[in-house]
Protein backbone atom coordinates (compact mmCIF):
# COMPACT_ATOMS: atom_id res chain seq x y z
CA UNK A 1 0.00 0.00 0.00
CA UNK A 2 1.38 3.19 -1.07
CA UNK A 3 -0.77 6.35 -0.42
CA UNK A 4 -0.35 9.78 -1.13
CA UNK A 5 -3.93 11.82 -0.40
CA UNK A 6 -5.21 15.18 0.55
CA UNK A 7 -7.75 13.34 3.23
CA UNK A 8 -7.17 11.93 6.97
CA UNK A 9 -4.88 8.80 6.97
CA UNK A 10 -5.86 5.87 8.94
CA UNK A 11 -3.31 4.07 10.64
CA UNK A 12 -4.69 0.50 11.37
CA UNK A 13 -5.69 0.52 7.65
CA UNK A 14 -2.24 0.79 6.73
CA UNK A 15 -0.31 -1.40 9.82
CA UNK A 16 -3.40 -3.91 8.81
CA UNK A 17 -2.51 -4.07 4.91
CA UNK A 18 1.30 -5.56 6.14
CA UNK A 19 0.13 -8.28 9.07
CA UNK A 20 0.71 -11.42 7.66
CA UNK A 21 0.64 -14.98 9.19
CA UNK A 22 4.24 -16.07 8.48
CA UNK A 23 4.95 -12.14 10.25
CA UNK A 24 5.69 -11.89 14.01
CA UNK A 25 6.48 -8.50 14.57
CA UNK A 26 4.76 -5.21 13.00
CA UNK A 27 6.27 -1.75 13.35
CA UNK A 28 4.46 1.16 13.05
CA UNK A 29 5.19 4.63 12.85
CA UNK A 30 3.28 7.57 12.72
CA UNK A 31 4.41 11.33 12.23
CA UNK A 32 2.24 13.74 13.68
CA UNK A 33 2.08 17.71 13.73
CA UNK A 34 3.91 18.85 16.69
CA UNK A 35 2.32 22.38 19.11
CA UNK A 36 6.09 23.58 18.84
CA UNK A 37 9.48 24.21 17.20
CA UNK A 38 11.98 26.04 18.46
CA UNK A 39 10.31 27.56 21.22
CA UNK A 40 7.71 28.88 19.01
CA UNK A 41 3.93 27.98 18.72
CA UNK A 42 3.02 25.94 16.09
CA UNK A 43 -0.77 26.13 15.04
CA UNK A 44 -0.58 24.08 12.12
CA UNK A 45 1.23 22.55 8.87
CA UNK A 46 1.00 22.44 4.88
CA UNK A 47 2.00 19.71 2.93
CA UNK A 48 2.80 20.09 -0.77
CA UNK A 49 3.92 17.35 -3.61
CA UNK A 50 5.18 17.02 -6.41
CA UNK A 51 2.52 14.27 -6.61
CA UNK A 52 4.02 12.17 -9.74
CA UNK A 53 7.10 12.23 -8.49
CA UNK A 54 6.62 12.03 -4.48
CA UNK A 55 4.36 8.24 -5.44
CA UNK A 56 7.61 7.09 -7.84
CA UNK A 57 10.32 7.77 -4.88
CA UNK A 58 7.60 6.18 -2.24
CA UNK A 59 7.95 3.36 -4.19
CA UNK A 60 11.43 3.63 -4.74
CA UNK A 61 11.84 3.96 -0.88
CA UNK A 62 9.56 0.48 -0.40
CA UNK A 63 11.93 -1.09 -3.26
CA UNK A 64 14.71 -0.28 -1.72
CA UNK A 65 14.03 -1.48 1.85
CA UNK A 66 13.36 -4.80 -0.07
CA UNK A 67 16.51 -5.22 -1.81
CA UNK A 68 18.14 -3.90 1.41
CA UNK A 69 16.33 -6.08 4.40
CA UNK A 70 14.48 -8.72 2.87
CA UNK A 71 11.23 -7.11 3.58
CA UNK A 72 8.34 -7.67 1.43
CA UNK A 73 5.41 -5.85 3.68
CA UNK A 74 6.06 -2.21 3.88
CA UNK A 75 3.49 0.39 3.46
CA UNK A 76 3.42 4.23 3.22
CA UNK A 77 1.01 6.66 3.19
CA UNK A 78 1.76 10.28 3.38
CA UNK A 79 -1.07 13.13 3.66
CA UNK A 80 -0.47 16.54 1.74
CA UNK A 81 -2.37 19.72 2.42
CA UNK A 82 -2.78 21.23 5.84
CA UNK A 83 -2.51 19.15 9.00
CA UNK A 84 -3.39 20.33 12.21
CA UNK A 85 -2.01 19.95 15.90
CA UNK A 86 -2.02 16.25 16.81
CA UNK A 87 -2.87 14.92 13.39
CA UNK A 88 -1.05 12.59 11.29
CA UNK A 89 0.70 13.58 8.43
CA UNK A 90 2.64 9.83 7.55
CA UNK A 91 2.40 6.61 8.45
CA UNK A 92 5.05 3.98 7.66
CA UNK A 93 4.13 0.49 8.49
CA UNK A 94 6.93 -2.47 8.20
CA UNK A 95 6.11 -6.41 9.07
CA UNK A 96 8.38 -9.43 9.13
CA UNK A 97 8.88 -11.93 10.56
CA UNK A 98 11.57 -11.07 13.36
CA UNK A 99 11.40 -7.33 15.27
CA UNK A 100 15.08 -6.74 14.58
CA UNK A 101 14.71 -6.44 10.69
CA UNK A 102 10.95 -4.40 11.38
CA UNK A 103 12.21 -1.62 13.81
CA UNK A 104 15.42 -1.24 11.56
CA UNK A 105 13.75 -0.91 8.40
CA UNK A 106 10.74 0.88 9.25
CA UNK A 107 13.14 3.77 10.61
CA UNK A 108 15.07 3.15 7.48
CA UNK A 109 11.96 4.20 5.55
CA UNK A 110 10.73 7.76 7.64
CA UNK A 111 14.88 8.46 6.90
CA UNK A 112 14.47 7.54 3.56
CA UNK A 113 10.91 9.43 2.67
CA UNK A 114 12.01 12.62 3.97
CA UNK A 115 15.47 13.05 2.09
CA UNK A 116 13.95 11.75 -1.12
CA UNK A 117 10.09 12.44 -1.81
CA UNK A 118 9.69 15.67 -2.62
CA UNK A 119 6.87 16.79 -0.21
CA UNK A 120 7.59 20.16 1.40
CA UNK A 121 6.87 21.29 4.78
CA UNK A 122 5.28 24.69 5.91
CA UNK A 123 4.70 25.39 9.29
CA UNK A 124 3.07 27.89 10.66
CA UNK A 125 2.79 30.04 13.75
CA UNK A 126 0.95 32.93 15.51
CA UNK A 127 3.15 35.42 13.66
CA UNK A 128 4.25 33.55 10.51
CA UNK A 129 4.88 30.78 8.42
CA UNK A 130 8.10 28.78 6.73
CA UNK A 131 9.37 25.76 4.94
CA UNK A 132 10.78 23.80 6.89
CA UNK A 133 14.48 22.83 5.02
CA UNK A 134 15.69 21.00 7.36
CA UNK A 135 15.55 20.57 11.72
CA UNK A 136 18.56 19.11 12.19
CA UNK A 137 20.39 22.32 10.72
CA UNK A 138 17.64 24.31 12.72
CA UNK A 139 20.37 27.18 14.10
CA UNK A 140 22.89 27.32 11.71
CA UNK A 141 21.34 30.30 8.91
CA UNK A 142 18.97 29.88 6.12
CA UNK A 143 21.89 29.63 3.33
CA UNK A 144 23.75 26.91 4.82
CA UNK A 145 20.59 24.99 4.97
CA UNK A 146 19.85 24.85 1.77
CA UNK A 147 23.73 23.66 0.78
CA UNK A 148 23.42 20.98 3.40
CA UNK A 149 20.44 20.15 1.37
CA UNK A 150 21.94 20.56 -2.06
CA UNK A 151 24.57 18.26 -1.15
CA UNK A 152 22.21 15.68 0.34
CA UNK A 153 20.27 15.76 -2.94
CA UNK A 154 23.47 15.75 -5.15
CA UNK A 155 24.26 12.21 -3.14
CA UNK A 156 21.11 10.89 -3.24
CA UNK A 157 20.31 11.92 -7.18
CA UNK A 158 23.12 9.69 -7.76
CA UNK A 159 21.85 6.40 -6.08
CA UNK B 1 13.71 24.78 -26.75
CA UNK B 2 10.93 26.19 -24.76
CA UNK B 3 10.25 24.78 -21.29
CA UNK B 4 7.74 24.80 -18.51
CA UNK B 5 8.90 24.93 -15.37
CA UNK B 6 7.58 23.95 -12.38
CA UNK B 7 8.00 25.55 -8.59
CA UNK B 8 6.83 23.95 -5.48
CA UNK B 9 7.27 25.11 -2.02
CA UNK B 10 9.50 27.57 -1.60
CA UNK B 11 10.75 28.03 -4.59
CA UNK B 12 6.75 28.77 -5.88
CA UNK B 13 6.79 31.67 -3.22
CA UNK B 14 10.24 32.91 -4.03
CA UNK B 15 9.46 33.54 -7.50
CA UNK B 16 5.69 34.07 -7.34
CA UNK B 17 4.58 31.53 -9.34
CA UNK B 18 4.44 27.84 -9.83
CA UNK B 19 4.75 27.83 -13.82
CA UNK B 20 8.20 29.82 -15.51
CA UNK B 21 9.04 29.65 -19.11
CA UNK B 22 12.04 28.97 -20.21
CA UNK B 23 13.39 29.46 -23.43
CA UNK B 24 17.20 27.17 -24.28
CA UNK B 25 19.20 26.72 -27.36
CA UNK B 26 19.01 22.58 -28.70
CA UNK B 27 21.63 20.56 -26.93
CA UNK B 28 21.28 22.43 -23.42
CA UNK B 29 21.66 20.80 -20.26
CA UNK B 30 19.89 21.43 -16.75
CA UNK B 31 22.46 23.30 -16.00
CA UNK B 32 22.24 25.07 -18.34
CA UNK B 33 18.67 25.80 -17.54
CA UNK B 34 18.75 26.75 -13.42
CA UNK B 35 21.56 29.11 -15.20
CA UNK B 36 18.68 30.47 -17.12
CA UNK B 37 16.10 30.71 -14.71
CA UNK B 38 18.62 31.96 -11.89
CA UNK B 39 18.97 34.94 -14.17
CA UNK B 40 15.00 36.32 -14.09
CA UNK B 41 14.34 34.88 -10.83
CA UNK B 42 17.58 35.68 -8.58
CA UNK B 43 15.72 35.47 -5.43
CA UNK B 44 15.40 31.75 -5.84
CA UNK B 45 19.02 31.47 -4.14
CA UNK B 46 22.15 31.88 -4.04
CA UNK B 47 24.35 31.61 -6.85
CA UNK B 48 26.71 29.56 -4.07
CA UNK B 49 23.85 26.54 -3.62
CA UNK B 50 22.94 24.08 -6.44
CA UNK B 51 19.25 24.32 -7.81
CA UNK B 52 18.38 20.33 -7.85
CA UNK B 53 16.58 19.56 -11.07
CA UNK B 54 13.24 16.64 -11.95
CA UNK B 55 13.18 15.62 -15.31
CA UNK B 56 10.62 13.82 -16.11
CA UNK B 57 10.15 13.07 -12.16
CA UNK B 58 13.82 11.90 -11.64
CA UNK B 59 16.46 13.51 -10.20
CA UNK B 60 18.83 15.12 -12.61
CA UNK B 61 22.46 16.02 -12.86
CA UNK B 62 23.63 19.44 -14.47
CA UNK B 63 25.08 17.68 -16.74
CA UNK B 64 22.05 16.01 -18.31
CA UNK B 65 20.85 17.47 -21.45
CA UNK B 66 17.42 18.25 -21.74
CA UNK B 67 15.01 16.53 -24.45
CA UNK B 68 11.96 18.82 -26.05
CA UNK B 69 8.99 17.71 -24.30
CA UNK B 70 10.85 16.86 -21.06
CA UNK B 71 9.14 17.72 -17.89
CA UNK B 72 11.01 20.14 -15.75
CA UNK B 73 10.36 21.03 -11.95
CA UNK B 74 12.98 22.66 -9.33
CA UNK B 75 13.01 20.80 -6.23
CA UNK B 76 13.58 22.67 -3.11
CA UNK B 77 14.48 20.80 0.12
CA UNK B 78 12.97 18.49 1.21
CA UNK B 79 11.65 18.30 4.43
CA UNK B 80 13.93 16.25 6.10
CA UNK B 81 14.93 16.15 9.52
CA UNK B 82 14.01 14.99 13.15
CA UNK B 83 10.34 15.06 13.16
CA UNK C 1 -1.32 2.31 30.08
CA UNK C 2 -0.15 -0.70 31.33
CA UNK C 3 -2.64 -3.72 30.51
CA UNK C 4 -2.79 -7.59 31.23
CA UNK C 5 -5.22 -9.18 29.74
CA UNK C 6 -6.84 -12.55 28.30
CA UNK C 7 -8.95 -10.18 25.85
CA UNK C 8 -8.01 -9.96 22.20
CA UNK C 9 -5.99 -6.07 22.13
CA UNK C 10 -6.72 -3.01 20.54
CA UNK C 11 -3.65 -1.73 19.60
CA UNK C 12 -5.29 1.22 18.08
CA UNK C 13 -6.47 2.18 21.79
CA UNK C 14 -2.74 1.25 23.06
CA UNK C 15 -1.05 3.81 19.95
CA UNK C 16 -3.87 7.11 20.74
CA UNK C 17 -3.28 6.67 24.50
CA UNK C 18 0.32 8.01 23.63
CA UNK C 19 -0.36 10.48 21.20
CA UNK C 20 0.20 14.04 22.59
CA UNK C 21 0.02 17.82 20.98
CA UNK C 22 4.09 17.90 21.96
CA UNK C 23 4.94 14.76 19.86
CA UNK C 24 5.58 14.42 16.71
CA UNK C 25 6.66 10.75 16.37
CA UNK C 26 4.69 7.77 17.93
CA UNK C 27 6.14 3.96 17.39
CA UNK C 28 3.84 1.20 17.57
CA UNK C 29 5.16 -2.52 18.03
CA UNK C 30 2.91 -4.92 17.52
CA UNK C 31 3.91 -8.98 18.37
CA UNK C 32 2.20 -11.80 16.76
CA UNK C 33 1.70 -15.55 16.63
CA UNK C 34 3.85 -16.22 13.64
CA UNK C 35 2.16 -19.37 11.41
CA UNK C 36 5.84 -20.97 11.48
CA UNK C 37 8.85 -21.46 13.79
CA UNK C 38 12.04 -23.68 12.88
CA UNK C 39 10.38 -25.09 9.80
CA UNK C 40 7.48 -26.50 11.75
CA UNK C 41 3.62 -25.21 11.17
CA UNK C 42 2.68 -23.59 14.66
CA UNK C 43 -1.25 -23.38 15.08
CA UNK C 44 -1.53 -20.96 17.78
CA UNK C 45 -0.23 -19.64 20.69
CA UNK C 46 -0.54 -19.93 24.63
CA UNK C 47 0.84 -17.13 27.63
CA UNK C 48 0.95 -17.86 30.89
CA UNK C 49 1.83 -15.13 32.57
CA UNK C 50 2.61 -14.51 36.93
CA UNK C 51 0.13 -11.62 36.53
CA UNK C 52 0.90 -9.27 40.00
CA UNK C 53 4.44 -9.60 39.05
CA UNK C 54 4.04 -9.27 35.57
CA UNK C 55 2.07 -6.12 35.67
CA UNK C 56 5.03 -4.63 38.29
CA UNK C 57 8.08 -5.36 35.93
CA UNK C 58 5.75 -4.04 33.11
CA UNK C 59 5.73 -0.63 35.35
CA UNK C 60 9.25 -1.23 35.82
CA UNK C 61 9.82 -1.47 32.00
CA UNK C 62 8.20 1.72 31.59
CA UNK C 63 9.97 3.52 34.04
CA UNK C 64 13.43 2.19 33.39
CA UNK C 65 12.82 3.48 29.64
CA UNK C 66 11.25 7.08 30.80
CA UNK C 67 14.57 7.36 33.04
CA UNK C 68 16.92 5.84 30.50
CA UNK C 69 15.63 8.16 27.13
CA UNK C 70 13.68 10.75 28.97
CA UNK C 71 10.35 9.61 27.23
CA UNK C 72 7.06 9.90 28.86
CA UNK C 73 4.60 8.53 27.03
CA UNK C 74 4.92 4.84 26.61
CA UNK C 75 2.34 2.27 26.86
CA UNK C 76 2.21 -1.63 27.14
CA UNK C 77 -0.32 -3.97 26.87
CA UNK C 78 -0.11 -7.70 26.76
CA UNK C 79 -2.51 -10.77 25.95
CA UNK C 80 -2.42 -14.29 27.90
CA UNK C 81 -4.05 -17.31 26.72
CA UNK C 82 -4.51 -18.77 23.48
CA UNK C 83 -3.77 -16.45 20.95
CA UNK C 84 -3.93 -17.88 17.37
CA UNK C 85 -1.74 -17.30 14.32
CA UNK C 86 -2.04 -13.63 12.76
CA UNK C 87 -3.38 -12.27 16.46
CA UNK C 88 -1.71 -9.79 18.66
CA UNK C 89 -0.14 -10.81 21.96
CA UNK C 90 1.67 -7.90 22.55
CA UNK C 91 1.57 -3.99 21.55
CA UNK C 92 4.39 -1.22 22.59
CA UNK C 93 3.93 2.25 21.96
CA UNK C 94 6.26 5.02 22.53
CA UNK C 95 5.96 8.84 21.70
CA UNK C 96 8.12 11.77 21.98
CA UNK C 97 9.07 14.47 19.98
CA UNK C 98 11.29 13.38 17.77
CA UNK C 99 11.43 9.82 15.76
CA UNK C 100 14.96 8.67 16.60
CA UNK C 101 14.34 8.37 20.61
CA UNK C 102 10.71 6.68 19.76
CA UNK C 103 12.19 4.21 17.53
CA UNK C 104 15.21 3.21 20.11
CA UNK C 105 12.62 3.43 22.98
CA UNK C 106 10.51 1.16 21.56
CA UNK C 107 12.72 -1.46 20.40
CA UNK C 108 14.43 -1.30 24.05
CA UNK C 109 10.49 -1.86 25.68
CA UNK C 110 10.19 -4.96 23.59
CA UNK C 111 13.65 -6.10 24.35
CA UNK C 112 12.90 -5.32 28.28
CA UNK C 113 9.80 -7.12 28.24
CA UNK C 114 11.02 -10.29 26.85
CA UNK C 115 13.57 -10.19 29.34
CA UNK C 116 12.28 -9.46 32.95
CA UNK C 117 8.54 -9.78 32.90
CA UNK C 118 7.22 -13.39 33.54
CA UNK C 119 4.79 -14.27 30.76
CA UNK C 120 5.65 -18.18 29.02
CA UNK C 121 5.02 -18.95 25.88
CA UNK C 122 3.75 -22.48 24.51
CA UNK C 123 4.23 -23.44 21.33
CA UNK C 124 1.30 -25.63 19.42
CA UNK C 125 2.29 -27.79 16.32
CA UNK C 126 0.15 -30.07 14.55
CA UNK C 127 2.47 -32.81 16.70
CA UNK C 128 2.73 -31.93 20.07
CA UNK C 129 3.88 -28.16 21.94
CA UNK C 130 6.85 -26.89 23.99
CA UNK C 131 7.87 -23.83 26.20
CA UNK C 132 9.47 -21.74 24.44
CA UNK C 133 12.38 -20.57 26.16
CA UNK C 134 14.79 -18.23 23.90
CA UNK C 135 14.41 -18.56 20.07
CA UNK C 136 17.39 -17.15 19.93
CA UNK C 137 19.26 -20.29 21.14
CA UNK C 138 16.27 -22.60 18.87
CA UNK C 139 19.55 -24.91 18.03
CA UNK C 140 21.36 -25.55 21.21
CA UNK C 141 20.09 -28.10 23.42
CA UNK C 142 17.25 -27.76 26.08
CA UNK C 143 20.06 -27.70 29.30
CA UNK C 144 22.19 -25.09 27.34
CA UNK C 145 19.29 -22.99 26.96
CA UNK C 146 17.88 -23.07 30.37
CA UNK C 147 21.23 -22.54 31.43
CA UNK C 148 21.57 -19.34 29.25
CA UNK C 149 18.27 -18.10 30.77
CA UNK C 150 19.17 -18.87 34.29
CA UNK C 151 22.55 -17.00 33.67
CA UNK C 152 20.10 -13.52 32.07
CA UNK C 153 17.85 -13.98 34.75
CA UNK C 154 20.99 -13.93 37.54
CA UNK C 155 22.00 -10.52 35.75
CA UNK C 156 18.76 -9.08 35.41
CA UNK C 157 17.70 -10.21 38.83
CA UNK C 158 20.49 -7.53 40.08
CA UNK C 159 19.36 -4.83 38.45
CA UNK D 1 8.50 -22.14 58.43
CA UNK D 2 6.38 -23.56 55.49
CA UNK D 3 5.94 -21.97 51.84
CA UNK D 4 3.15 -22.71 49.82
CA UNK D 5 5.40 -22.53 46.46
CA UNK D 6 3.67 -21.50 42.88
CA UNK D 7 5.07 -22.99 39.90
CA UNK D 8 4.22 -21.75 36.30
CA UNK D 9 4.88 -22.98 32.90
CA UNK D 10 7.34 -25.46 32.25
CA UNK D 11 7.65 -25.81 36.02
CA UNK D 12 3.98 -26.39 36.75
CA UNK D 13 4.08 -29.18 33.72
CA UNK D 14 6.98 -31.23 34.84
CA UNK D 15 5.82 -31.11 38.88
CA UNK D 16 2.80 -32.03 37.43
CA UNK D 17 1.30 -29.21 40.75
CA UNK D 18 0.89 -25.69 40.51
CA UNK D 19 1.93 -25.50 43.82
CA UNK D 20 3.92 -26.78 46.05
CA UNK D 21 4.36 -27.10 49.78
CA UNK D 22 7.94 -26.85 51.41
CA UNK D 23 9.32 -27.25 54.76
CA UNK D 24 11.94 -25.11 55.72
CA UNK D 25 13.60 -24.11 59.13
CA UNK D 26 13.80 -20.64 60.07
CA UNK D 27 16.57 -18.54 58.51
CA UNK D 28 15.98 -20.77 55.71
CA UNK D 29 17.35 -18.76 52.53
CA UNK D 30 15.85 -19.10 48.90
CA UNK D 31 18.50 -21.22 48.34
CA UNK D 32 17.61 -23.44 50.58
CA UNK D 33 14.14 -23.60 49.42
CA UNK D 34 14.92 -24.49 46.01
CA UNK D 35 17.39 -27.05 47.28
CA UNK D 36 14.75 -28.64 49.13
CA UNK D 37 12.04 -28.15 46.29
CA UNK D 38 15.07 -30.31 43.68
CA UNK D 39 14.72 -33.26 45.94
CA UNK D 40 11.12 -33.85 45.66
CA UNK D 41 11.25 -32.85 41.97
CA UNK D 42 14.16 -33.52 40.34
CA UNK D 43 12.72 -33.52 37.12
CA UNK D 44 12.19 -29.25 37.10
CA UNK D 45 15.88 -28.89 36.37
CA UNK D 46 19.00 -30.15 36.10
CA UNK D 47 21.39 -29.82 39.10
CA UNK D 48 23.66 -27.39 37.24
CA UNK D 49 20.88 -24.73 36.02
CA UNK D 50 20.36 -22.80 38.78
CA UNK D 51 15.67 -22.35 38.92
CA UNK D 52 15.28 -18.56 39.58
CA UNK D 53 12.90 -17.62 42.68
CA UNK D 54 10.55 -14.79 42.95
CA UNK D 55 10.11 -13.64 46.29
CA UNK D 56 6.86 -11.25 47.10
CA UNK D 57 6.96 -10.73 43.17
CA UNK D 58 10.50 -9.54 42.93
CA UNK D 59 13.34 -11.63 41.72
CA UNK D 60 15.33 -12.74 44.49
CA UNK D 61 19.25 -14.03 44.84
CA UNK D 62 19.73 -17.37 46.56
CA UNK D 63 21.17 -15.73 49.76
CA UNK D 64 17.96 -13.78 50.40
CA UNK D 65 16.36 -15.04 53.55
CA UNK D 66 12.81 -16.18 53.39
CA UNK D 67 10.37 -14.63 56.08
CA UNK D 68 6.97 -16.59 57.25
CA UNK D 69 4.12 -15.31 54.79
CA UNK D 70 6.49 -14.57 52.05
CA UNK D 71 4.85 -15.53 48.20
CA UNK D 72 7.51 -17.69 46.90
CA UNK D 73 7.22 -18.52 43.05
CA UNK D 74 9.75 -20.63 41.10
CA UNK D 75 10.25 -18.84 37.29
CA UNK D 76 11.11 -20.63 34.64
CA UNK D 77 12.93 -18.88 31.55
CA UNK D 78 10.70 -16.32 30.02
CA UNK D 79 9.72 -16.50 26.24
CA UNK D 80 12.74 -13.69 25.49
CA UNK D 81 13.46 -14.30 21.70
CA UNK D 82 13.46 -12.64 18.07
CA UNK D 83 9.61 -12.52 17.95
Amino acid sequence: MIILTDEPLDPAAVTDSVRRDGNGAVVTFLGTTRDNFGGKTVTRLEYEAYDVMAIKKMHEVRDSLRADYGIEDIAIAHRTGRVDVGHISLVVAVASPHRVEAFEACHEAVNRIKTIVPIWKKEWFADGSRWVACEDHEFADEAEHRHAHAERHAVTTGD
Amino acid sequence: MRFDVRLFALYRERAGASLVTVDLPDGASVGDLTSAVRVDYPQLAPPEVRIVVAVNAEYADDDQLLQPGDEVCLIPPVSGGRG
